[in-house]
């Protein structure tokens, strides 16, 4: 009796070792293996004191056997089952989307999501460019795919595996960056512009004076930490085009920027909603979704595009050339271009959807923030905005930005 | 009443109102940020009202709960590892001689003095390459190639981790003099039982307190992780910084505060057994410190010099 | 009395330092005269170290006023008063040199370089260290790093040099050397030299005056021989070298003599301490110096001149220079008597362990403390 | 006893037994902080010498156009001969207006008076060159405004930690001390990121400080996005890396050296220049190599504090290896960052400092 109970007590401290040897080993050497491995390794370590002596099956038989029972219920928005993976990594922009959504995938489709964040499109292009990212969707905006389909870093859609791309807006579709969307498809698109407190304006700002002229609203105004948004915003101010890259311009646009550096309370991409908020902040260069959010908090947010004019911009959905796998990227693409997908997304980032099918869909709170902040994208707006291009001879902005770094 | 110097009574009374000041300055930002994790207004700035809503709704934010959790994990494997090489590299430094033992201890301390923005681009560059390279040479699949994440923060972090354990259990190494060893030594113990038996025990205090800083250094850093992360592998600064686009979640104070509040009883509670051994120790021996603090030590040795004295007869 | 005279005089007047409700220095009165090698002496925690303390400015007497060369120095800060230490752990500046530790003072006070220069030399000379200049302080041995404290205090020409317990890091070879090395310091300086150990050799052999100290307060202020012939307390006595002690009762006696009974039943008359409170009825302590202590076969003191008594012989105990002869008396108390061995004879001659013998002293040679 | 002679017997004496190799004890660590650090330091040089790729990473082509960049290239703003006559003008007036304070406090100190002229023309050099590089052009500007800065926090943070060292070192119950020093490590255990965003709010234009500073009846003051909230950040981040080593040092310090120097004539400015600083100097020095080079290489606190107007080291670095896509020009600026920062250490700290910081 002694014995055994001995015996089955070494068993379990063994088997326990050898949990934790394997806690260590897939913590040192296999966090990249598909699943999340935090889950895998809670798995291995739940599944010790029952485990049979041997430690091959420790693995895979439960999960093999429950897989089905996910899929049975399965909905046909979750293409293949033979094909669909278990796991994907997604790379998004930080705060993106509503994560009701992933967990909606992972329970309707029995995929589990891992999405990391990115915070520029620089850090995401840099990831795969880096090779073997793991990452089989990314997200990033207009000109970020086509540098990275130059680099080639995409691999092309397969439309035929993507039938929801059917509900998109014509509008938003061939853009210059993909010309026929070869790479990728949109998913969320906004403007840039300015952002402004009301009931600080007797009549409300239509340019960017409201900024760059010294007088208004010195220590209360705002710029973004970006330097095409800024340079460009200088330059059409200046009467250049948003994309100029002759040097003469830039100096023109450079001093600009350097004089009204002293009046800006910063450079800044993130802050500012919250400031917009308090009423720290009264006029901010500004993204036109973050006008939405700011617009919740203090209903005298209003945002425009400044007759000069403003950018557009587009994030996309693309699959990285070595994406681990690519199918189980397009179905979640065609899962996240559904209705009621694209519905909760949009409803979350206050941006504008490209999907045809999602206005509909939207609430009258979306509506009542998109009205009331003046984010209503008219034909008339839209022949103001412009998109920013990116290619080699546009390093002259990096230039003239570390310029602006340099001075203080 | 004591009576003091005037001059003496200020400086220290300047010196204890500048120590004020410092706990001051460290400690309003973490009062900000536990207060706002009660507070019911969602943009900071505003008080609206207590609510514990935040610290509920952790508890469903997977992204921070599984950022939290890698954090903790990267640190602990980091400074596990770390406390291993950190310690057998201050052993060799401060207990062997060798050619090249200069070189050895600017490399131990190039962590410390290297800028972390540069390490972490040089990182980036560099497992961006290998990392390629290695498996265009291994011929792998996508499915199990290698790729930065958990592995390679890991990497990094043992690294800064080790050359820190390496200065902390270092200089706790020279205070310990090597006749100890020698003594171990001498009296039949070979050199792997001296180390486990003499020398570890006495410089427990320096490999604690390295794991210590290995441990805080690894779960605050952001700039070497930013760079080095990968699929899944975000940890707390990083997810912190990614919400930092809109204004910071109360959820993320809740976090830090918890964070705070169970650092905080780990430490007290490492103080108040520390103060109770102490007590417990001083009982048998009194420190010889000061003057005033003296006379418990004085009482005993006149003691003993009388004994000595009336032993004579 | 005009300064220059008071120039290396010490005045404590009823100083008391207490530590929260522990009292180091009570009621303490001590004049110290110019140019006197005095020395504190008692046990650790008797309270010396404390009064050095207060002369050197480091501690703030809780009562009481110190004066220093006839001037009040009370509230004086220590940088400020015209007295230099000697401190116990020489507490030397690692990161001078030895000739930048002995300028320090000079330095500090901004004296012309030429000056310290030469001053430094002199100082490096007087105390043997000519060579020594610039070396370090880690890198001497401990008696020159402890001359080198010397110098860097005897530099300033304070009026009063204090030293703390100075030599009792050094071993015993280079403590004598050490002693005899201060004494002429002290005849060369012609300085006040206030000194205090725990070492009652040491003290005896250097001190002009000695003052005892228990419990903070000085049992004795006396010179050497006062402090070791006529101890005024039982604490003295015993501190102070090897003494007999019994317990005693004063029966009678008049101004000249006293009259007491030893618990051995034995009467004895001795000389009085001066003390009024010897009235009959009091118990005592008489004490005596086991080298006063004659030892013979019975019968063979002189009681005319010698107080005696009567015992037994326990044990005969010889220890090289001398021979050390323990007594019993009838009530079981022991007393020791030592005598110098003088040409290889015993001094006890055949006297054995178990005769019956006298034992006695010189009247005027014991003691009676309370 | 016959066992003790075996083993010594066996191991060669003790004293051989410690001369053993030190490989296998030095060969995991050294190896592996090389990899992270002296690998990926040696390719970093290399990129600087490679051209930049569109989307970041380089292209394997040699040039030499990111080190022309740093060093040829003049700032567009604010460049000239002019500057020289400014900054050679600029560092005398420093240094003049520096040698006040020096030399009387070298004098006060009882020190030779030419070392309060070194230390008020070494001010005056640094002004004249910080100057001269602000000028010079973007890189060196940055680098100039960061060394600055930097030094700014190490002088503050030697003012707060020298009195809390102290403070805590005087404490006489150990437990004490243990619990004023945890209390320094506690605050350090809550996320930096999150503690610098709560001191943006402190600060804020809006924030409980400006708001007390109207109740008092002034004029809100703007903090937020200038040098003295990155300066303050800088300290608050790198303070307890100035207190540990200081605190160490000065618990080592002998109560009885500062008596001697009292006792000898010393006013208490002078024990503290003369016997204190020179007796906690090792940790001092730990500390302020810590401080600095935490500071000047700080990515985090620019970034959230200096709002984009007040910008690093960092935020140009990344601005390279981000949004710019020039990772050579990155590299370059990384590299001789690294460069003049260990050129500076090394010879500021001076021999003797080394032996006591390895």
């Amino acid at each position: 009796m002694t014995t055994s109970t001995n015996k089955a007590n070494r068993a379990v401290w063994l088997r326990l070792l050898a949990g934790l040897t394997a806690f260590a080993i897939i913590v040192a050497a296999c966090g990249d293996d598909d699943d999340d491995s935090a889950d895998a390794t809670t798995t291995t370590v739940d599944s010790m004191p029952e485990a049979p002596t041997s430690e091959a099956d420790a693995e895979t038989p439960d999960a093999d056997a429950e897989m089905p029972d996910a899929e049975s219920p399965m909905s046909e928005r979750c293409g293949d089952p033979d094909r669909l993976g278990d796991s994907i990594n997604f790379l998004n922009w930080a705060d993106y989307i509503d994560e009701a959504v992933l967990e909606m995938f992972e329970e309707e489709c029995g995929v589990s999501v891992t999405m990391d964040t990115h915070v520029a499109n620089e850090e995401a292009i840099a990831k795969v460019d880096a090779g073997n990212s793991g990452y089989s969707l990314v997200i990033v905006t207009d000109y970020a795919v086509e540098i990275m389909s130059s680099q080639g870093l995409l691999q092309e859609l397969d439309m035929g595996e993507i039938p929801n791309a059917a509900n998109i807006d014509p509008n938003q579709m061939d853009p210059y960056y993909d010309p026929g969307n070869v790479y990728s498809l949109p998913y969320q698109y906004s403007t840039t512009g300015l952002a402004f407190d009301e009931t600080a304006f007797s009549t409300p700002p239509t340019s960017y004076s409201a900024i760059f002229d010294e007088n208004s609203h010195c220590g209360s105004s705002s710029l973004l930490e970006d330097q095409r948004e800024v340079l460009g915003a200088a330059l059409v101010y200046l009467g250049y085009d948003w994309n100029e890259v002759s040097q003469a311009a830039h100096d023109e646009a450079l001093d600009l920027v350097l004089e009204s550096r002293d009046c800006v309370t910063g450079f800044d991409s993130a802050n500012y909603i919250g400031n917009l908020a308090s009423g720290e902040v009264l006029v901010a260069q500004s993204w036109g979704f973050a006008a939405g959010i700011a617009y919740l908090d203090n209903p005298n947010i209003r945002y425009i595009i400044p007759e000069e004019g403003g950018t557009i911009w587009q994030d996309n959905f693309l699959i990285p050339a070595d994406a681990p796998d690519p199918y189980t990227a397009h179905v979640l693409i065609n899962y996240m271009l559904e209705p009621d997908i694209g519905a909760l997304i949009t409803e979350f980032t206050i941006g504008y959807t490209p999907n045809l099918t999602v206005p509909p869909l939207l609430s009258d709170g979306y509506y009542e923030v998109i009205a009331g902040a003046g984010l209503e994208l008219t034909d008339d707006i839209r022949e103001r905005l412009v998109w920013q291009v990116r290619s080699e001879e546009h390093s002259i902005f990096a230039e003239t930005w570390s310029e602006v770094i340099a001075a203080g | 009443m004591i009576r003091r110097r005037p001059s003496r009574r200020f400086a220290n009374l300047a010196i204890g109102s500048a120590s004020v000041l410092v706990y001051v300055f460290f400690y309003v930002p973490v009062a900000v940020l536990v207060l706002f994790s009660f507070n019911q207004a969602r943009t900071g700035g505003r008080w609206g009202g207590f609510t514990t809503e935040w610290y509920s709704a952790l508890f469903d934010n997977d992204r921070l709960i599984t950022a939290a959790q890698n954090s903790l994990l990267i640190a602990v494997v980091a400074t596990a590892v770390a406390v291993v090489l950190g310690t057998m590299l201050s052993l060799a430094i401060d207990r062997r001689t060798f050619r090249g033992r200069t070189a050895a201890q600017q490399v131990v301390y190039l962590p410390v003095i290297a800028p972390e923005i540069v390490t972490g681009v040089a990182l980036l560059a560099f497992f961006s390459l290998t990392l390629g390279r290695l498996n265009d040479l291994l011929g792998r699949g996508a499915q199990d190639a290698l790729r930065m994440g958990r592995p390679t923060i890991i990497i990094a972090h043992v690294a800064f981790c080790t050359a820190f354990v390496a200065l902390v259990v270092r200089s706790s190494l020279r205070t310990l003099d090597p006749s100890l060893e020698e003594a171990a030594q001498d009296l039949g113990a070979n050199a792997w039982t001296t180390f486990w038996r003499v020398t570890l025990p006495s410089i427990m205090p320096g490999v604690l307190g390295g794991a210590l800083l290995a441990f805080t250094l690894s779960l605050d850093n952001f700039v070497i992780t930013f760079f080095v992360s990968g699929p899944g592998a975000t940890t707390l600064p990083i997810e912190v910084f990614g919400q930092l686009r809109r204004t910071i979640s109360p959820e993320v104070n809740a976090i830090s505060t918890l964070i705070f509040g169970a650092s905080t009883l780990l430490l007290v509670g490492a103080l108040v057994v520390q103060s109770t051994v102490s007590r417990q120790r001083s009982q048998r021996i009194r420190p010889l410190s000061r003057q005033p603090r003296n006379r418990a030590a004085q009482a005993r040795a006149t003691q003993a010099t009388h004994t000595q004295l009336e032993g004579q007869p | 009395m005009d300064q220059h005279s008071q120039r290396g005089t010490v005045s404590l007047r009823k100083v008391t330092k207490r530590f929260g409700d522990a009292v180091a220095v009570n009621a303490v009165n001590l004049e110290v005269e110019a140019g006197e090698f005095i020395s504190l002496l008692g046990p650790s925690g008797c309270g010396k170290t404390t009064t050095l303390r207060m002369i050197s400015g480091f501690e703030l007497p809780t009562e009481g006023r110190v004066h220093i060369s006839g001037r009040d120095a009370t509230d004086t800060p220590p940088h400020l008063r015209t007295v230099n230490s000697v401190f116990q752990s020489y507490a030397l500046f690692g990161h001078m040199t030895v000739a930048e530790n002995v300028a320090f003072g000079l330095r500090v006070k901004r004296r012309d370089k030429p000056t310290i220069e030469r001053k430094v030399q002199e100082t490096l000379d007087l105390v043997q260290l000519s060579d020594f200049g610039s070396r370090f302080p880690g890198q001497l041995s401990g008696g020159q790093q402890q001359r080198v404290a010397l110098a860097r205090a005897v530099i300033n020409e304070p009026d009063v040099l204090l030293l703390d317990e100075p030599l009792s890091a050094l071993d015993l070879k280079l403590r004598q050397a050490m002693r005899y090395e201060l004494t002429r310091l002290h005849d060369e300086l012609a300085m006040t030299f206030v000194f205090v150990t725990h070492d009652q050799t040491e003290a005896i052999t250097m001190s002009d005056r000695i003052a005892v100290m228990d419990q903070g307060e000085i049992h004795q202020l006396g010179t050497p021989v006062d402090i070791y012939e006529r101890p005024a307390t039982r604490f003295v006595a015993e501190f102070i070298g090897e003494v007999n002690m019994l317990e005693a009762t004063v029966v009678g006696g008049d101004g000249t003599r006293t009259e007491v009974l030893l618990s051995s039943g034995d009467r004895l008359t001795c000389a009085p301490v001066g003390d009024s409170r010897l009235t009959p009825g009091v118990s005592v302590v008489l004490t005596v110096r086991p080298q006063r202590v004659l030892l013979t076969p019975e019968g063979g003191i002189d009681s005319q001149e010698h107080a005696s008594l009567r015992g037994e012989l326990r044990e005969l105990l010889f220890l090289g220079d001398s021979t050390r002869g323990t007594v019993g008396l009838a009530d079981g108390t022991e007393l020791v008597a030592v005598r110098h061995n003088e040409d290889g004879t015993h001094p006890f001659g055949t006297l054995r362990p178990g005769d019956r013998v006298d034992v006695g002293w010189r009247h005027g040679t014991a003691c009676l403390v309370q | 006893m016959m066992a003790a002679r075996a083993a010594r017997a066996a191991s060669g004496g003790s004293g051989t037994a410690l001369r053993r190799s030190a490989a296998p004890l030095l060969a995991p660590g050294l190896l592996w902080i090389s990899v992270v650090y002296v690998i990926p330091g040696a390719l970093i040089l290399v990129y600087s010498f490679l051209t930049p790729k569109l989307g970041g990473g380089v292209v394997w082509q040699a040039t030499l156009d990111s080190w022309e960049e740093i060093v040829a290239r003049g700032r567009r703003s604010d460049a000239g001969w002019g500057t020289v006559g400014a900054a050679a003008l600029r560092g005398i007036a420093t240094a003049a207006v520096a040698a006040v304070p020096t030399v009387a406090a070298a004098r006060y100190l009882g020190r030779r008076i030419s070392r309060g002229l070194g230390f008020a023309a070494l001010l005056g050099a640094l002004a004249a060159v910080n100057h001269l590089a602000s000028a010079y052009n973007n890189y060196t500007a940055v680098f100039a405004r960061s060394v600055v800065w930097s030094l700014w926090a190490t002088v503050v943070c030697i003012c707060l930690a020298l009195p809390l060292a102290v403070f805590i070192s005087s404490r006489s119950s150990p437990v004490t001390k243990n619990a004023l020093l945890i209390a320094v490590m506690v605050s350090f255990w809550t996320s930096m990121l999150v503690r610098t965003y709560a001191i943006r709010f402190l600060l804020a234009n809006t924030g409980p400080l400006n708001n007390l500073i109207e109740a008092l009846g002034l004029d809100r003051v703007v903090f937020l996005n200038t040098r003295f909230a990155v300066i303050l950040g800088l300290v608050y981040t790198a303070l307890p890396f100035m207190i540990l080593p200081l605190y160490a040092a000065t618990e080592r310090v002998e109560r009885a050296q500062m008596e001697a120097a009292r006792d000898l004539g010393a006013r208490p400015p002078q024990v503290f220049a003369d016997v204190f600083v020179p007796m906690v100097r090792p940790g001092l020095t730990v500390g302020v190599v810590m401080v600095f080079v935490l500071s000047v290489s700080q990515y985090l606190v620019p970034t959230l504090l200096g709002g984009g107007k007040t910008n690093m080291i960092a935020n140009l670095l990344e601005l390279q290896f981000g949004e710019a896509f020039n990772w050579p020009l990155g590299a370059a600026v990384a590299a001789l960052f690294s460069v003049v920062t260990f050129a500076g250490l090394y010879l500021t700290v001076g021999r003797r400092d080394q032996e006591e910081l390895l």
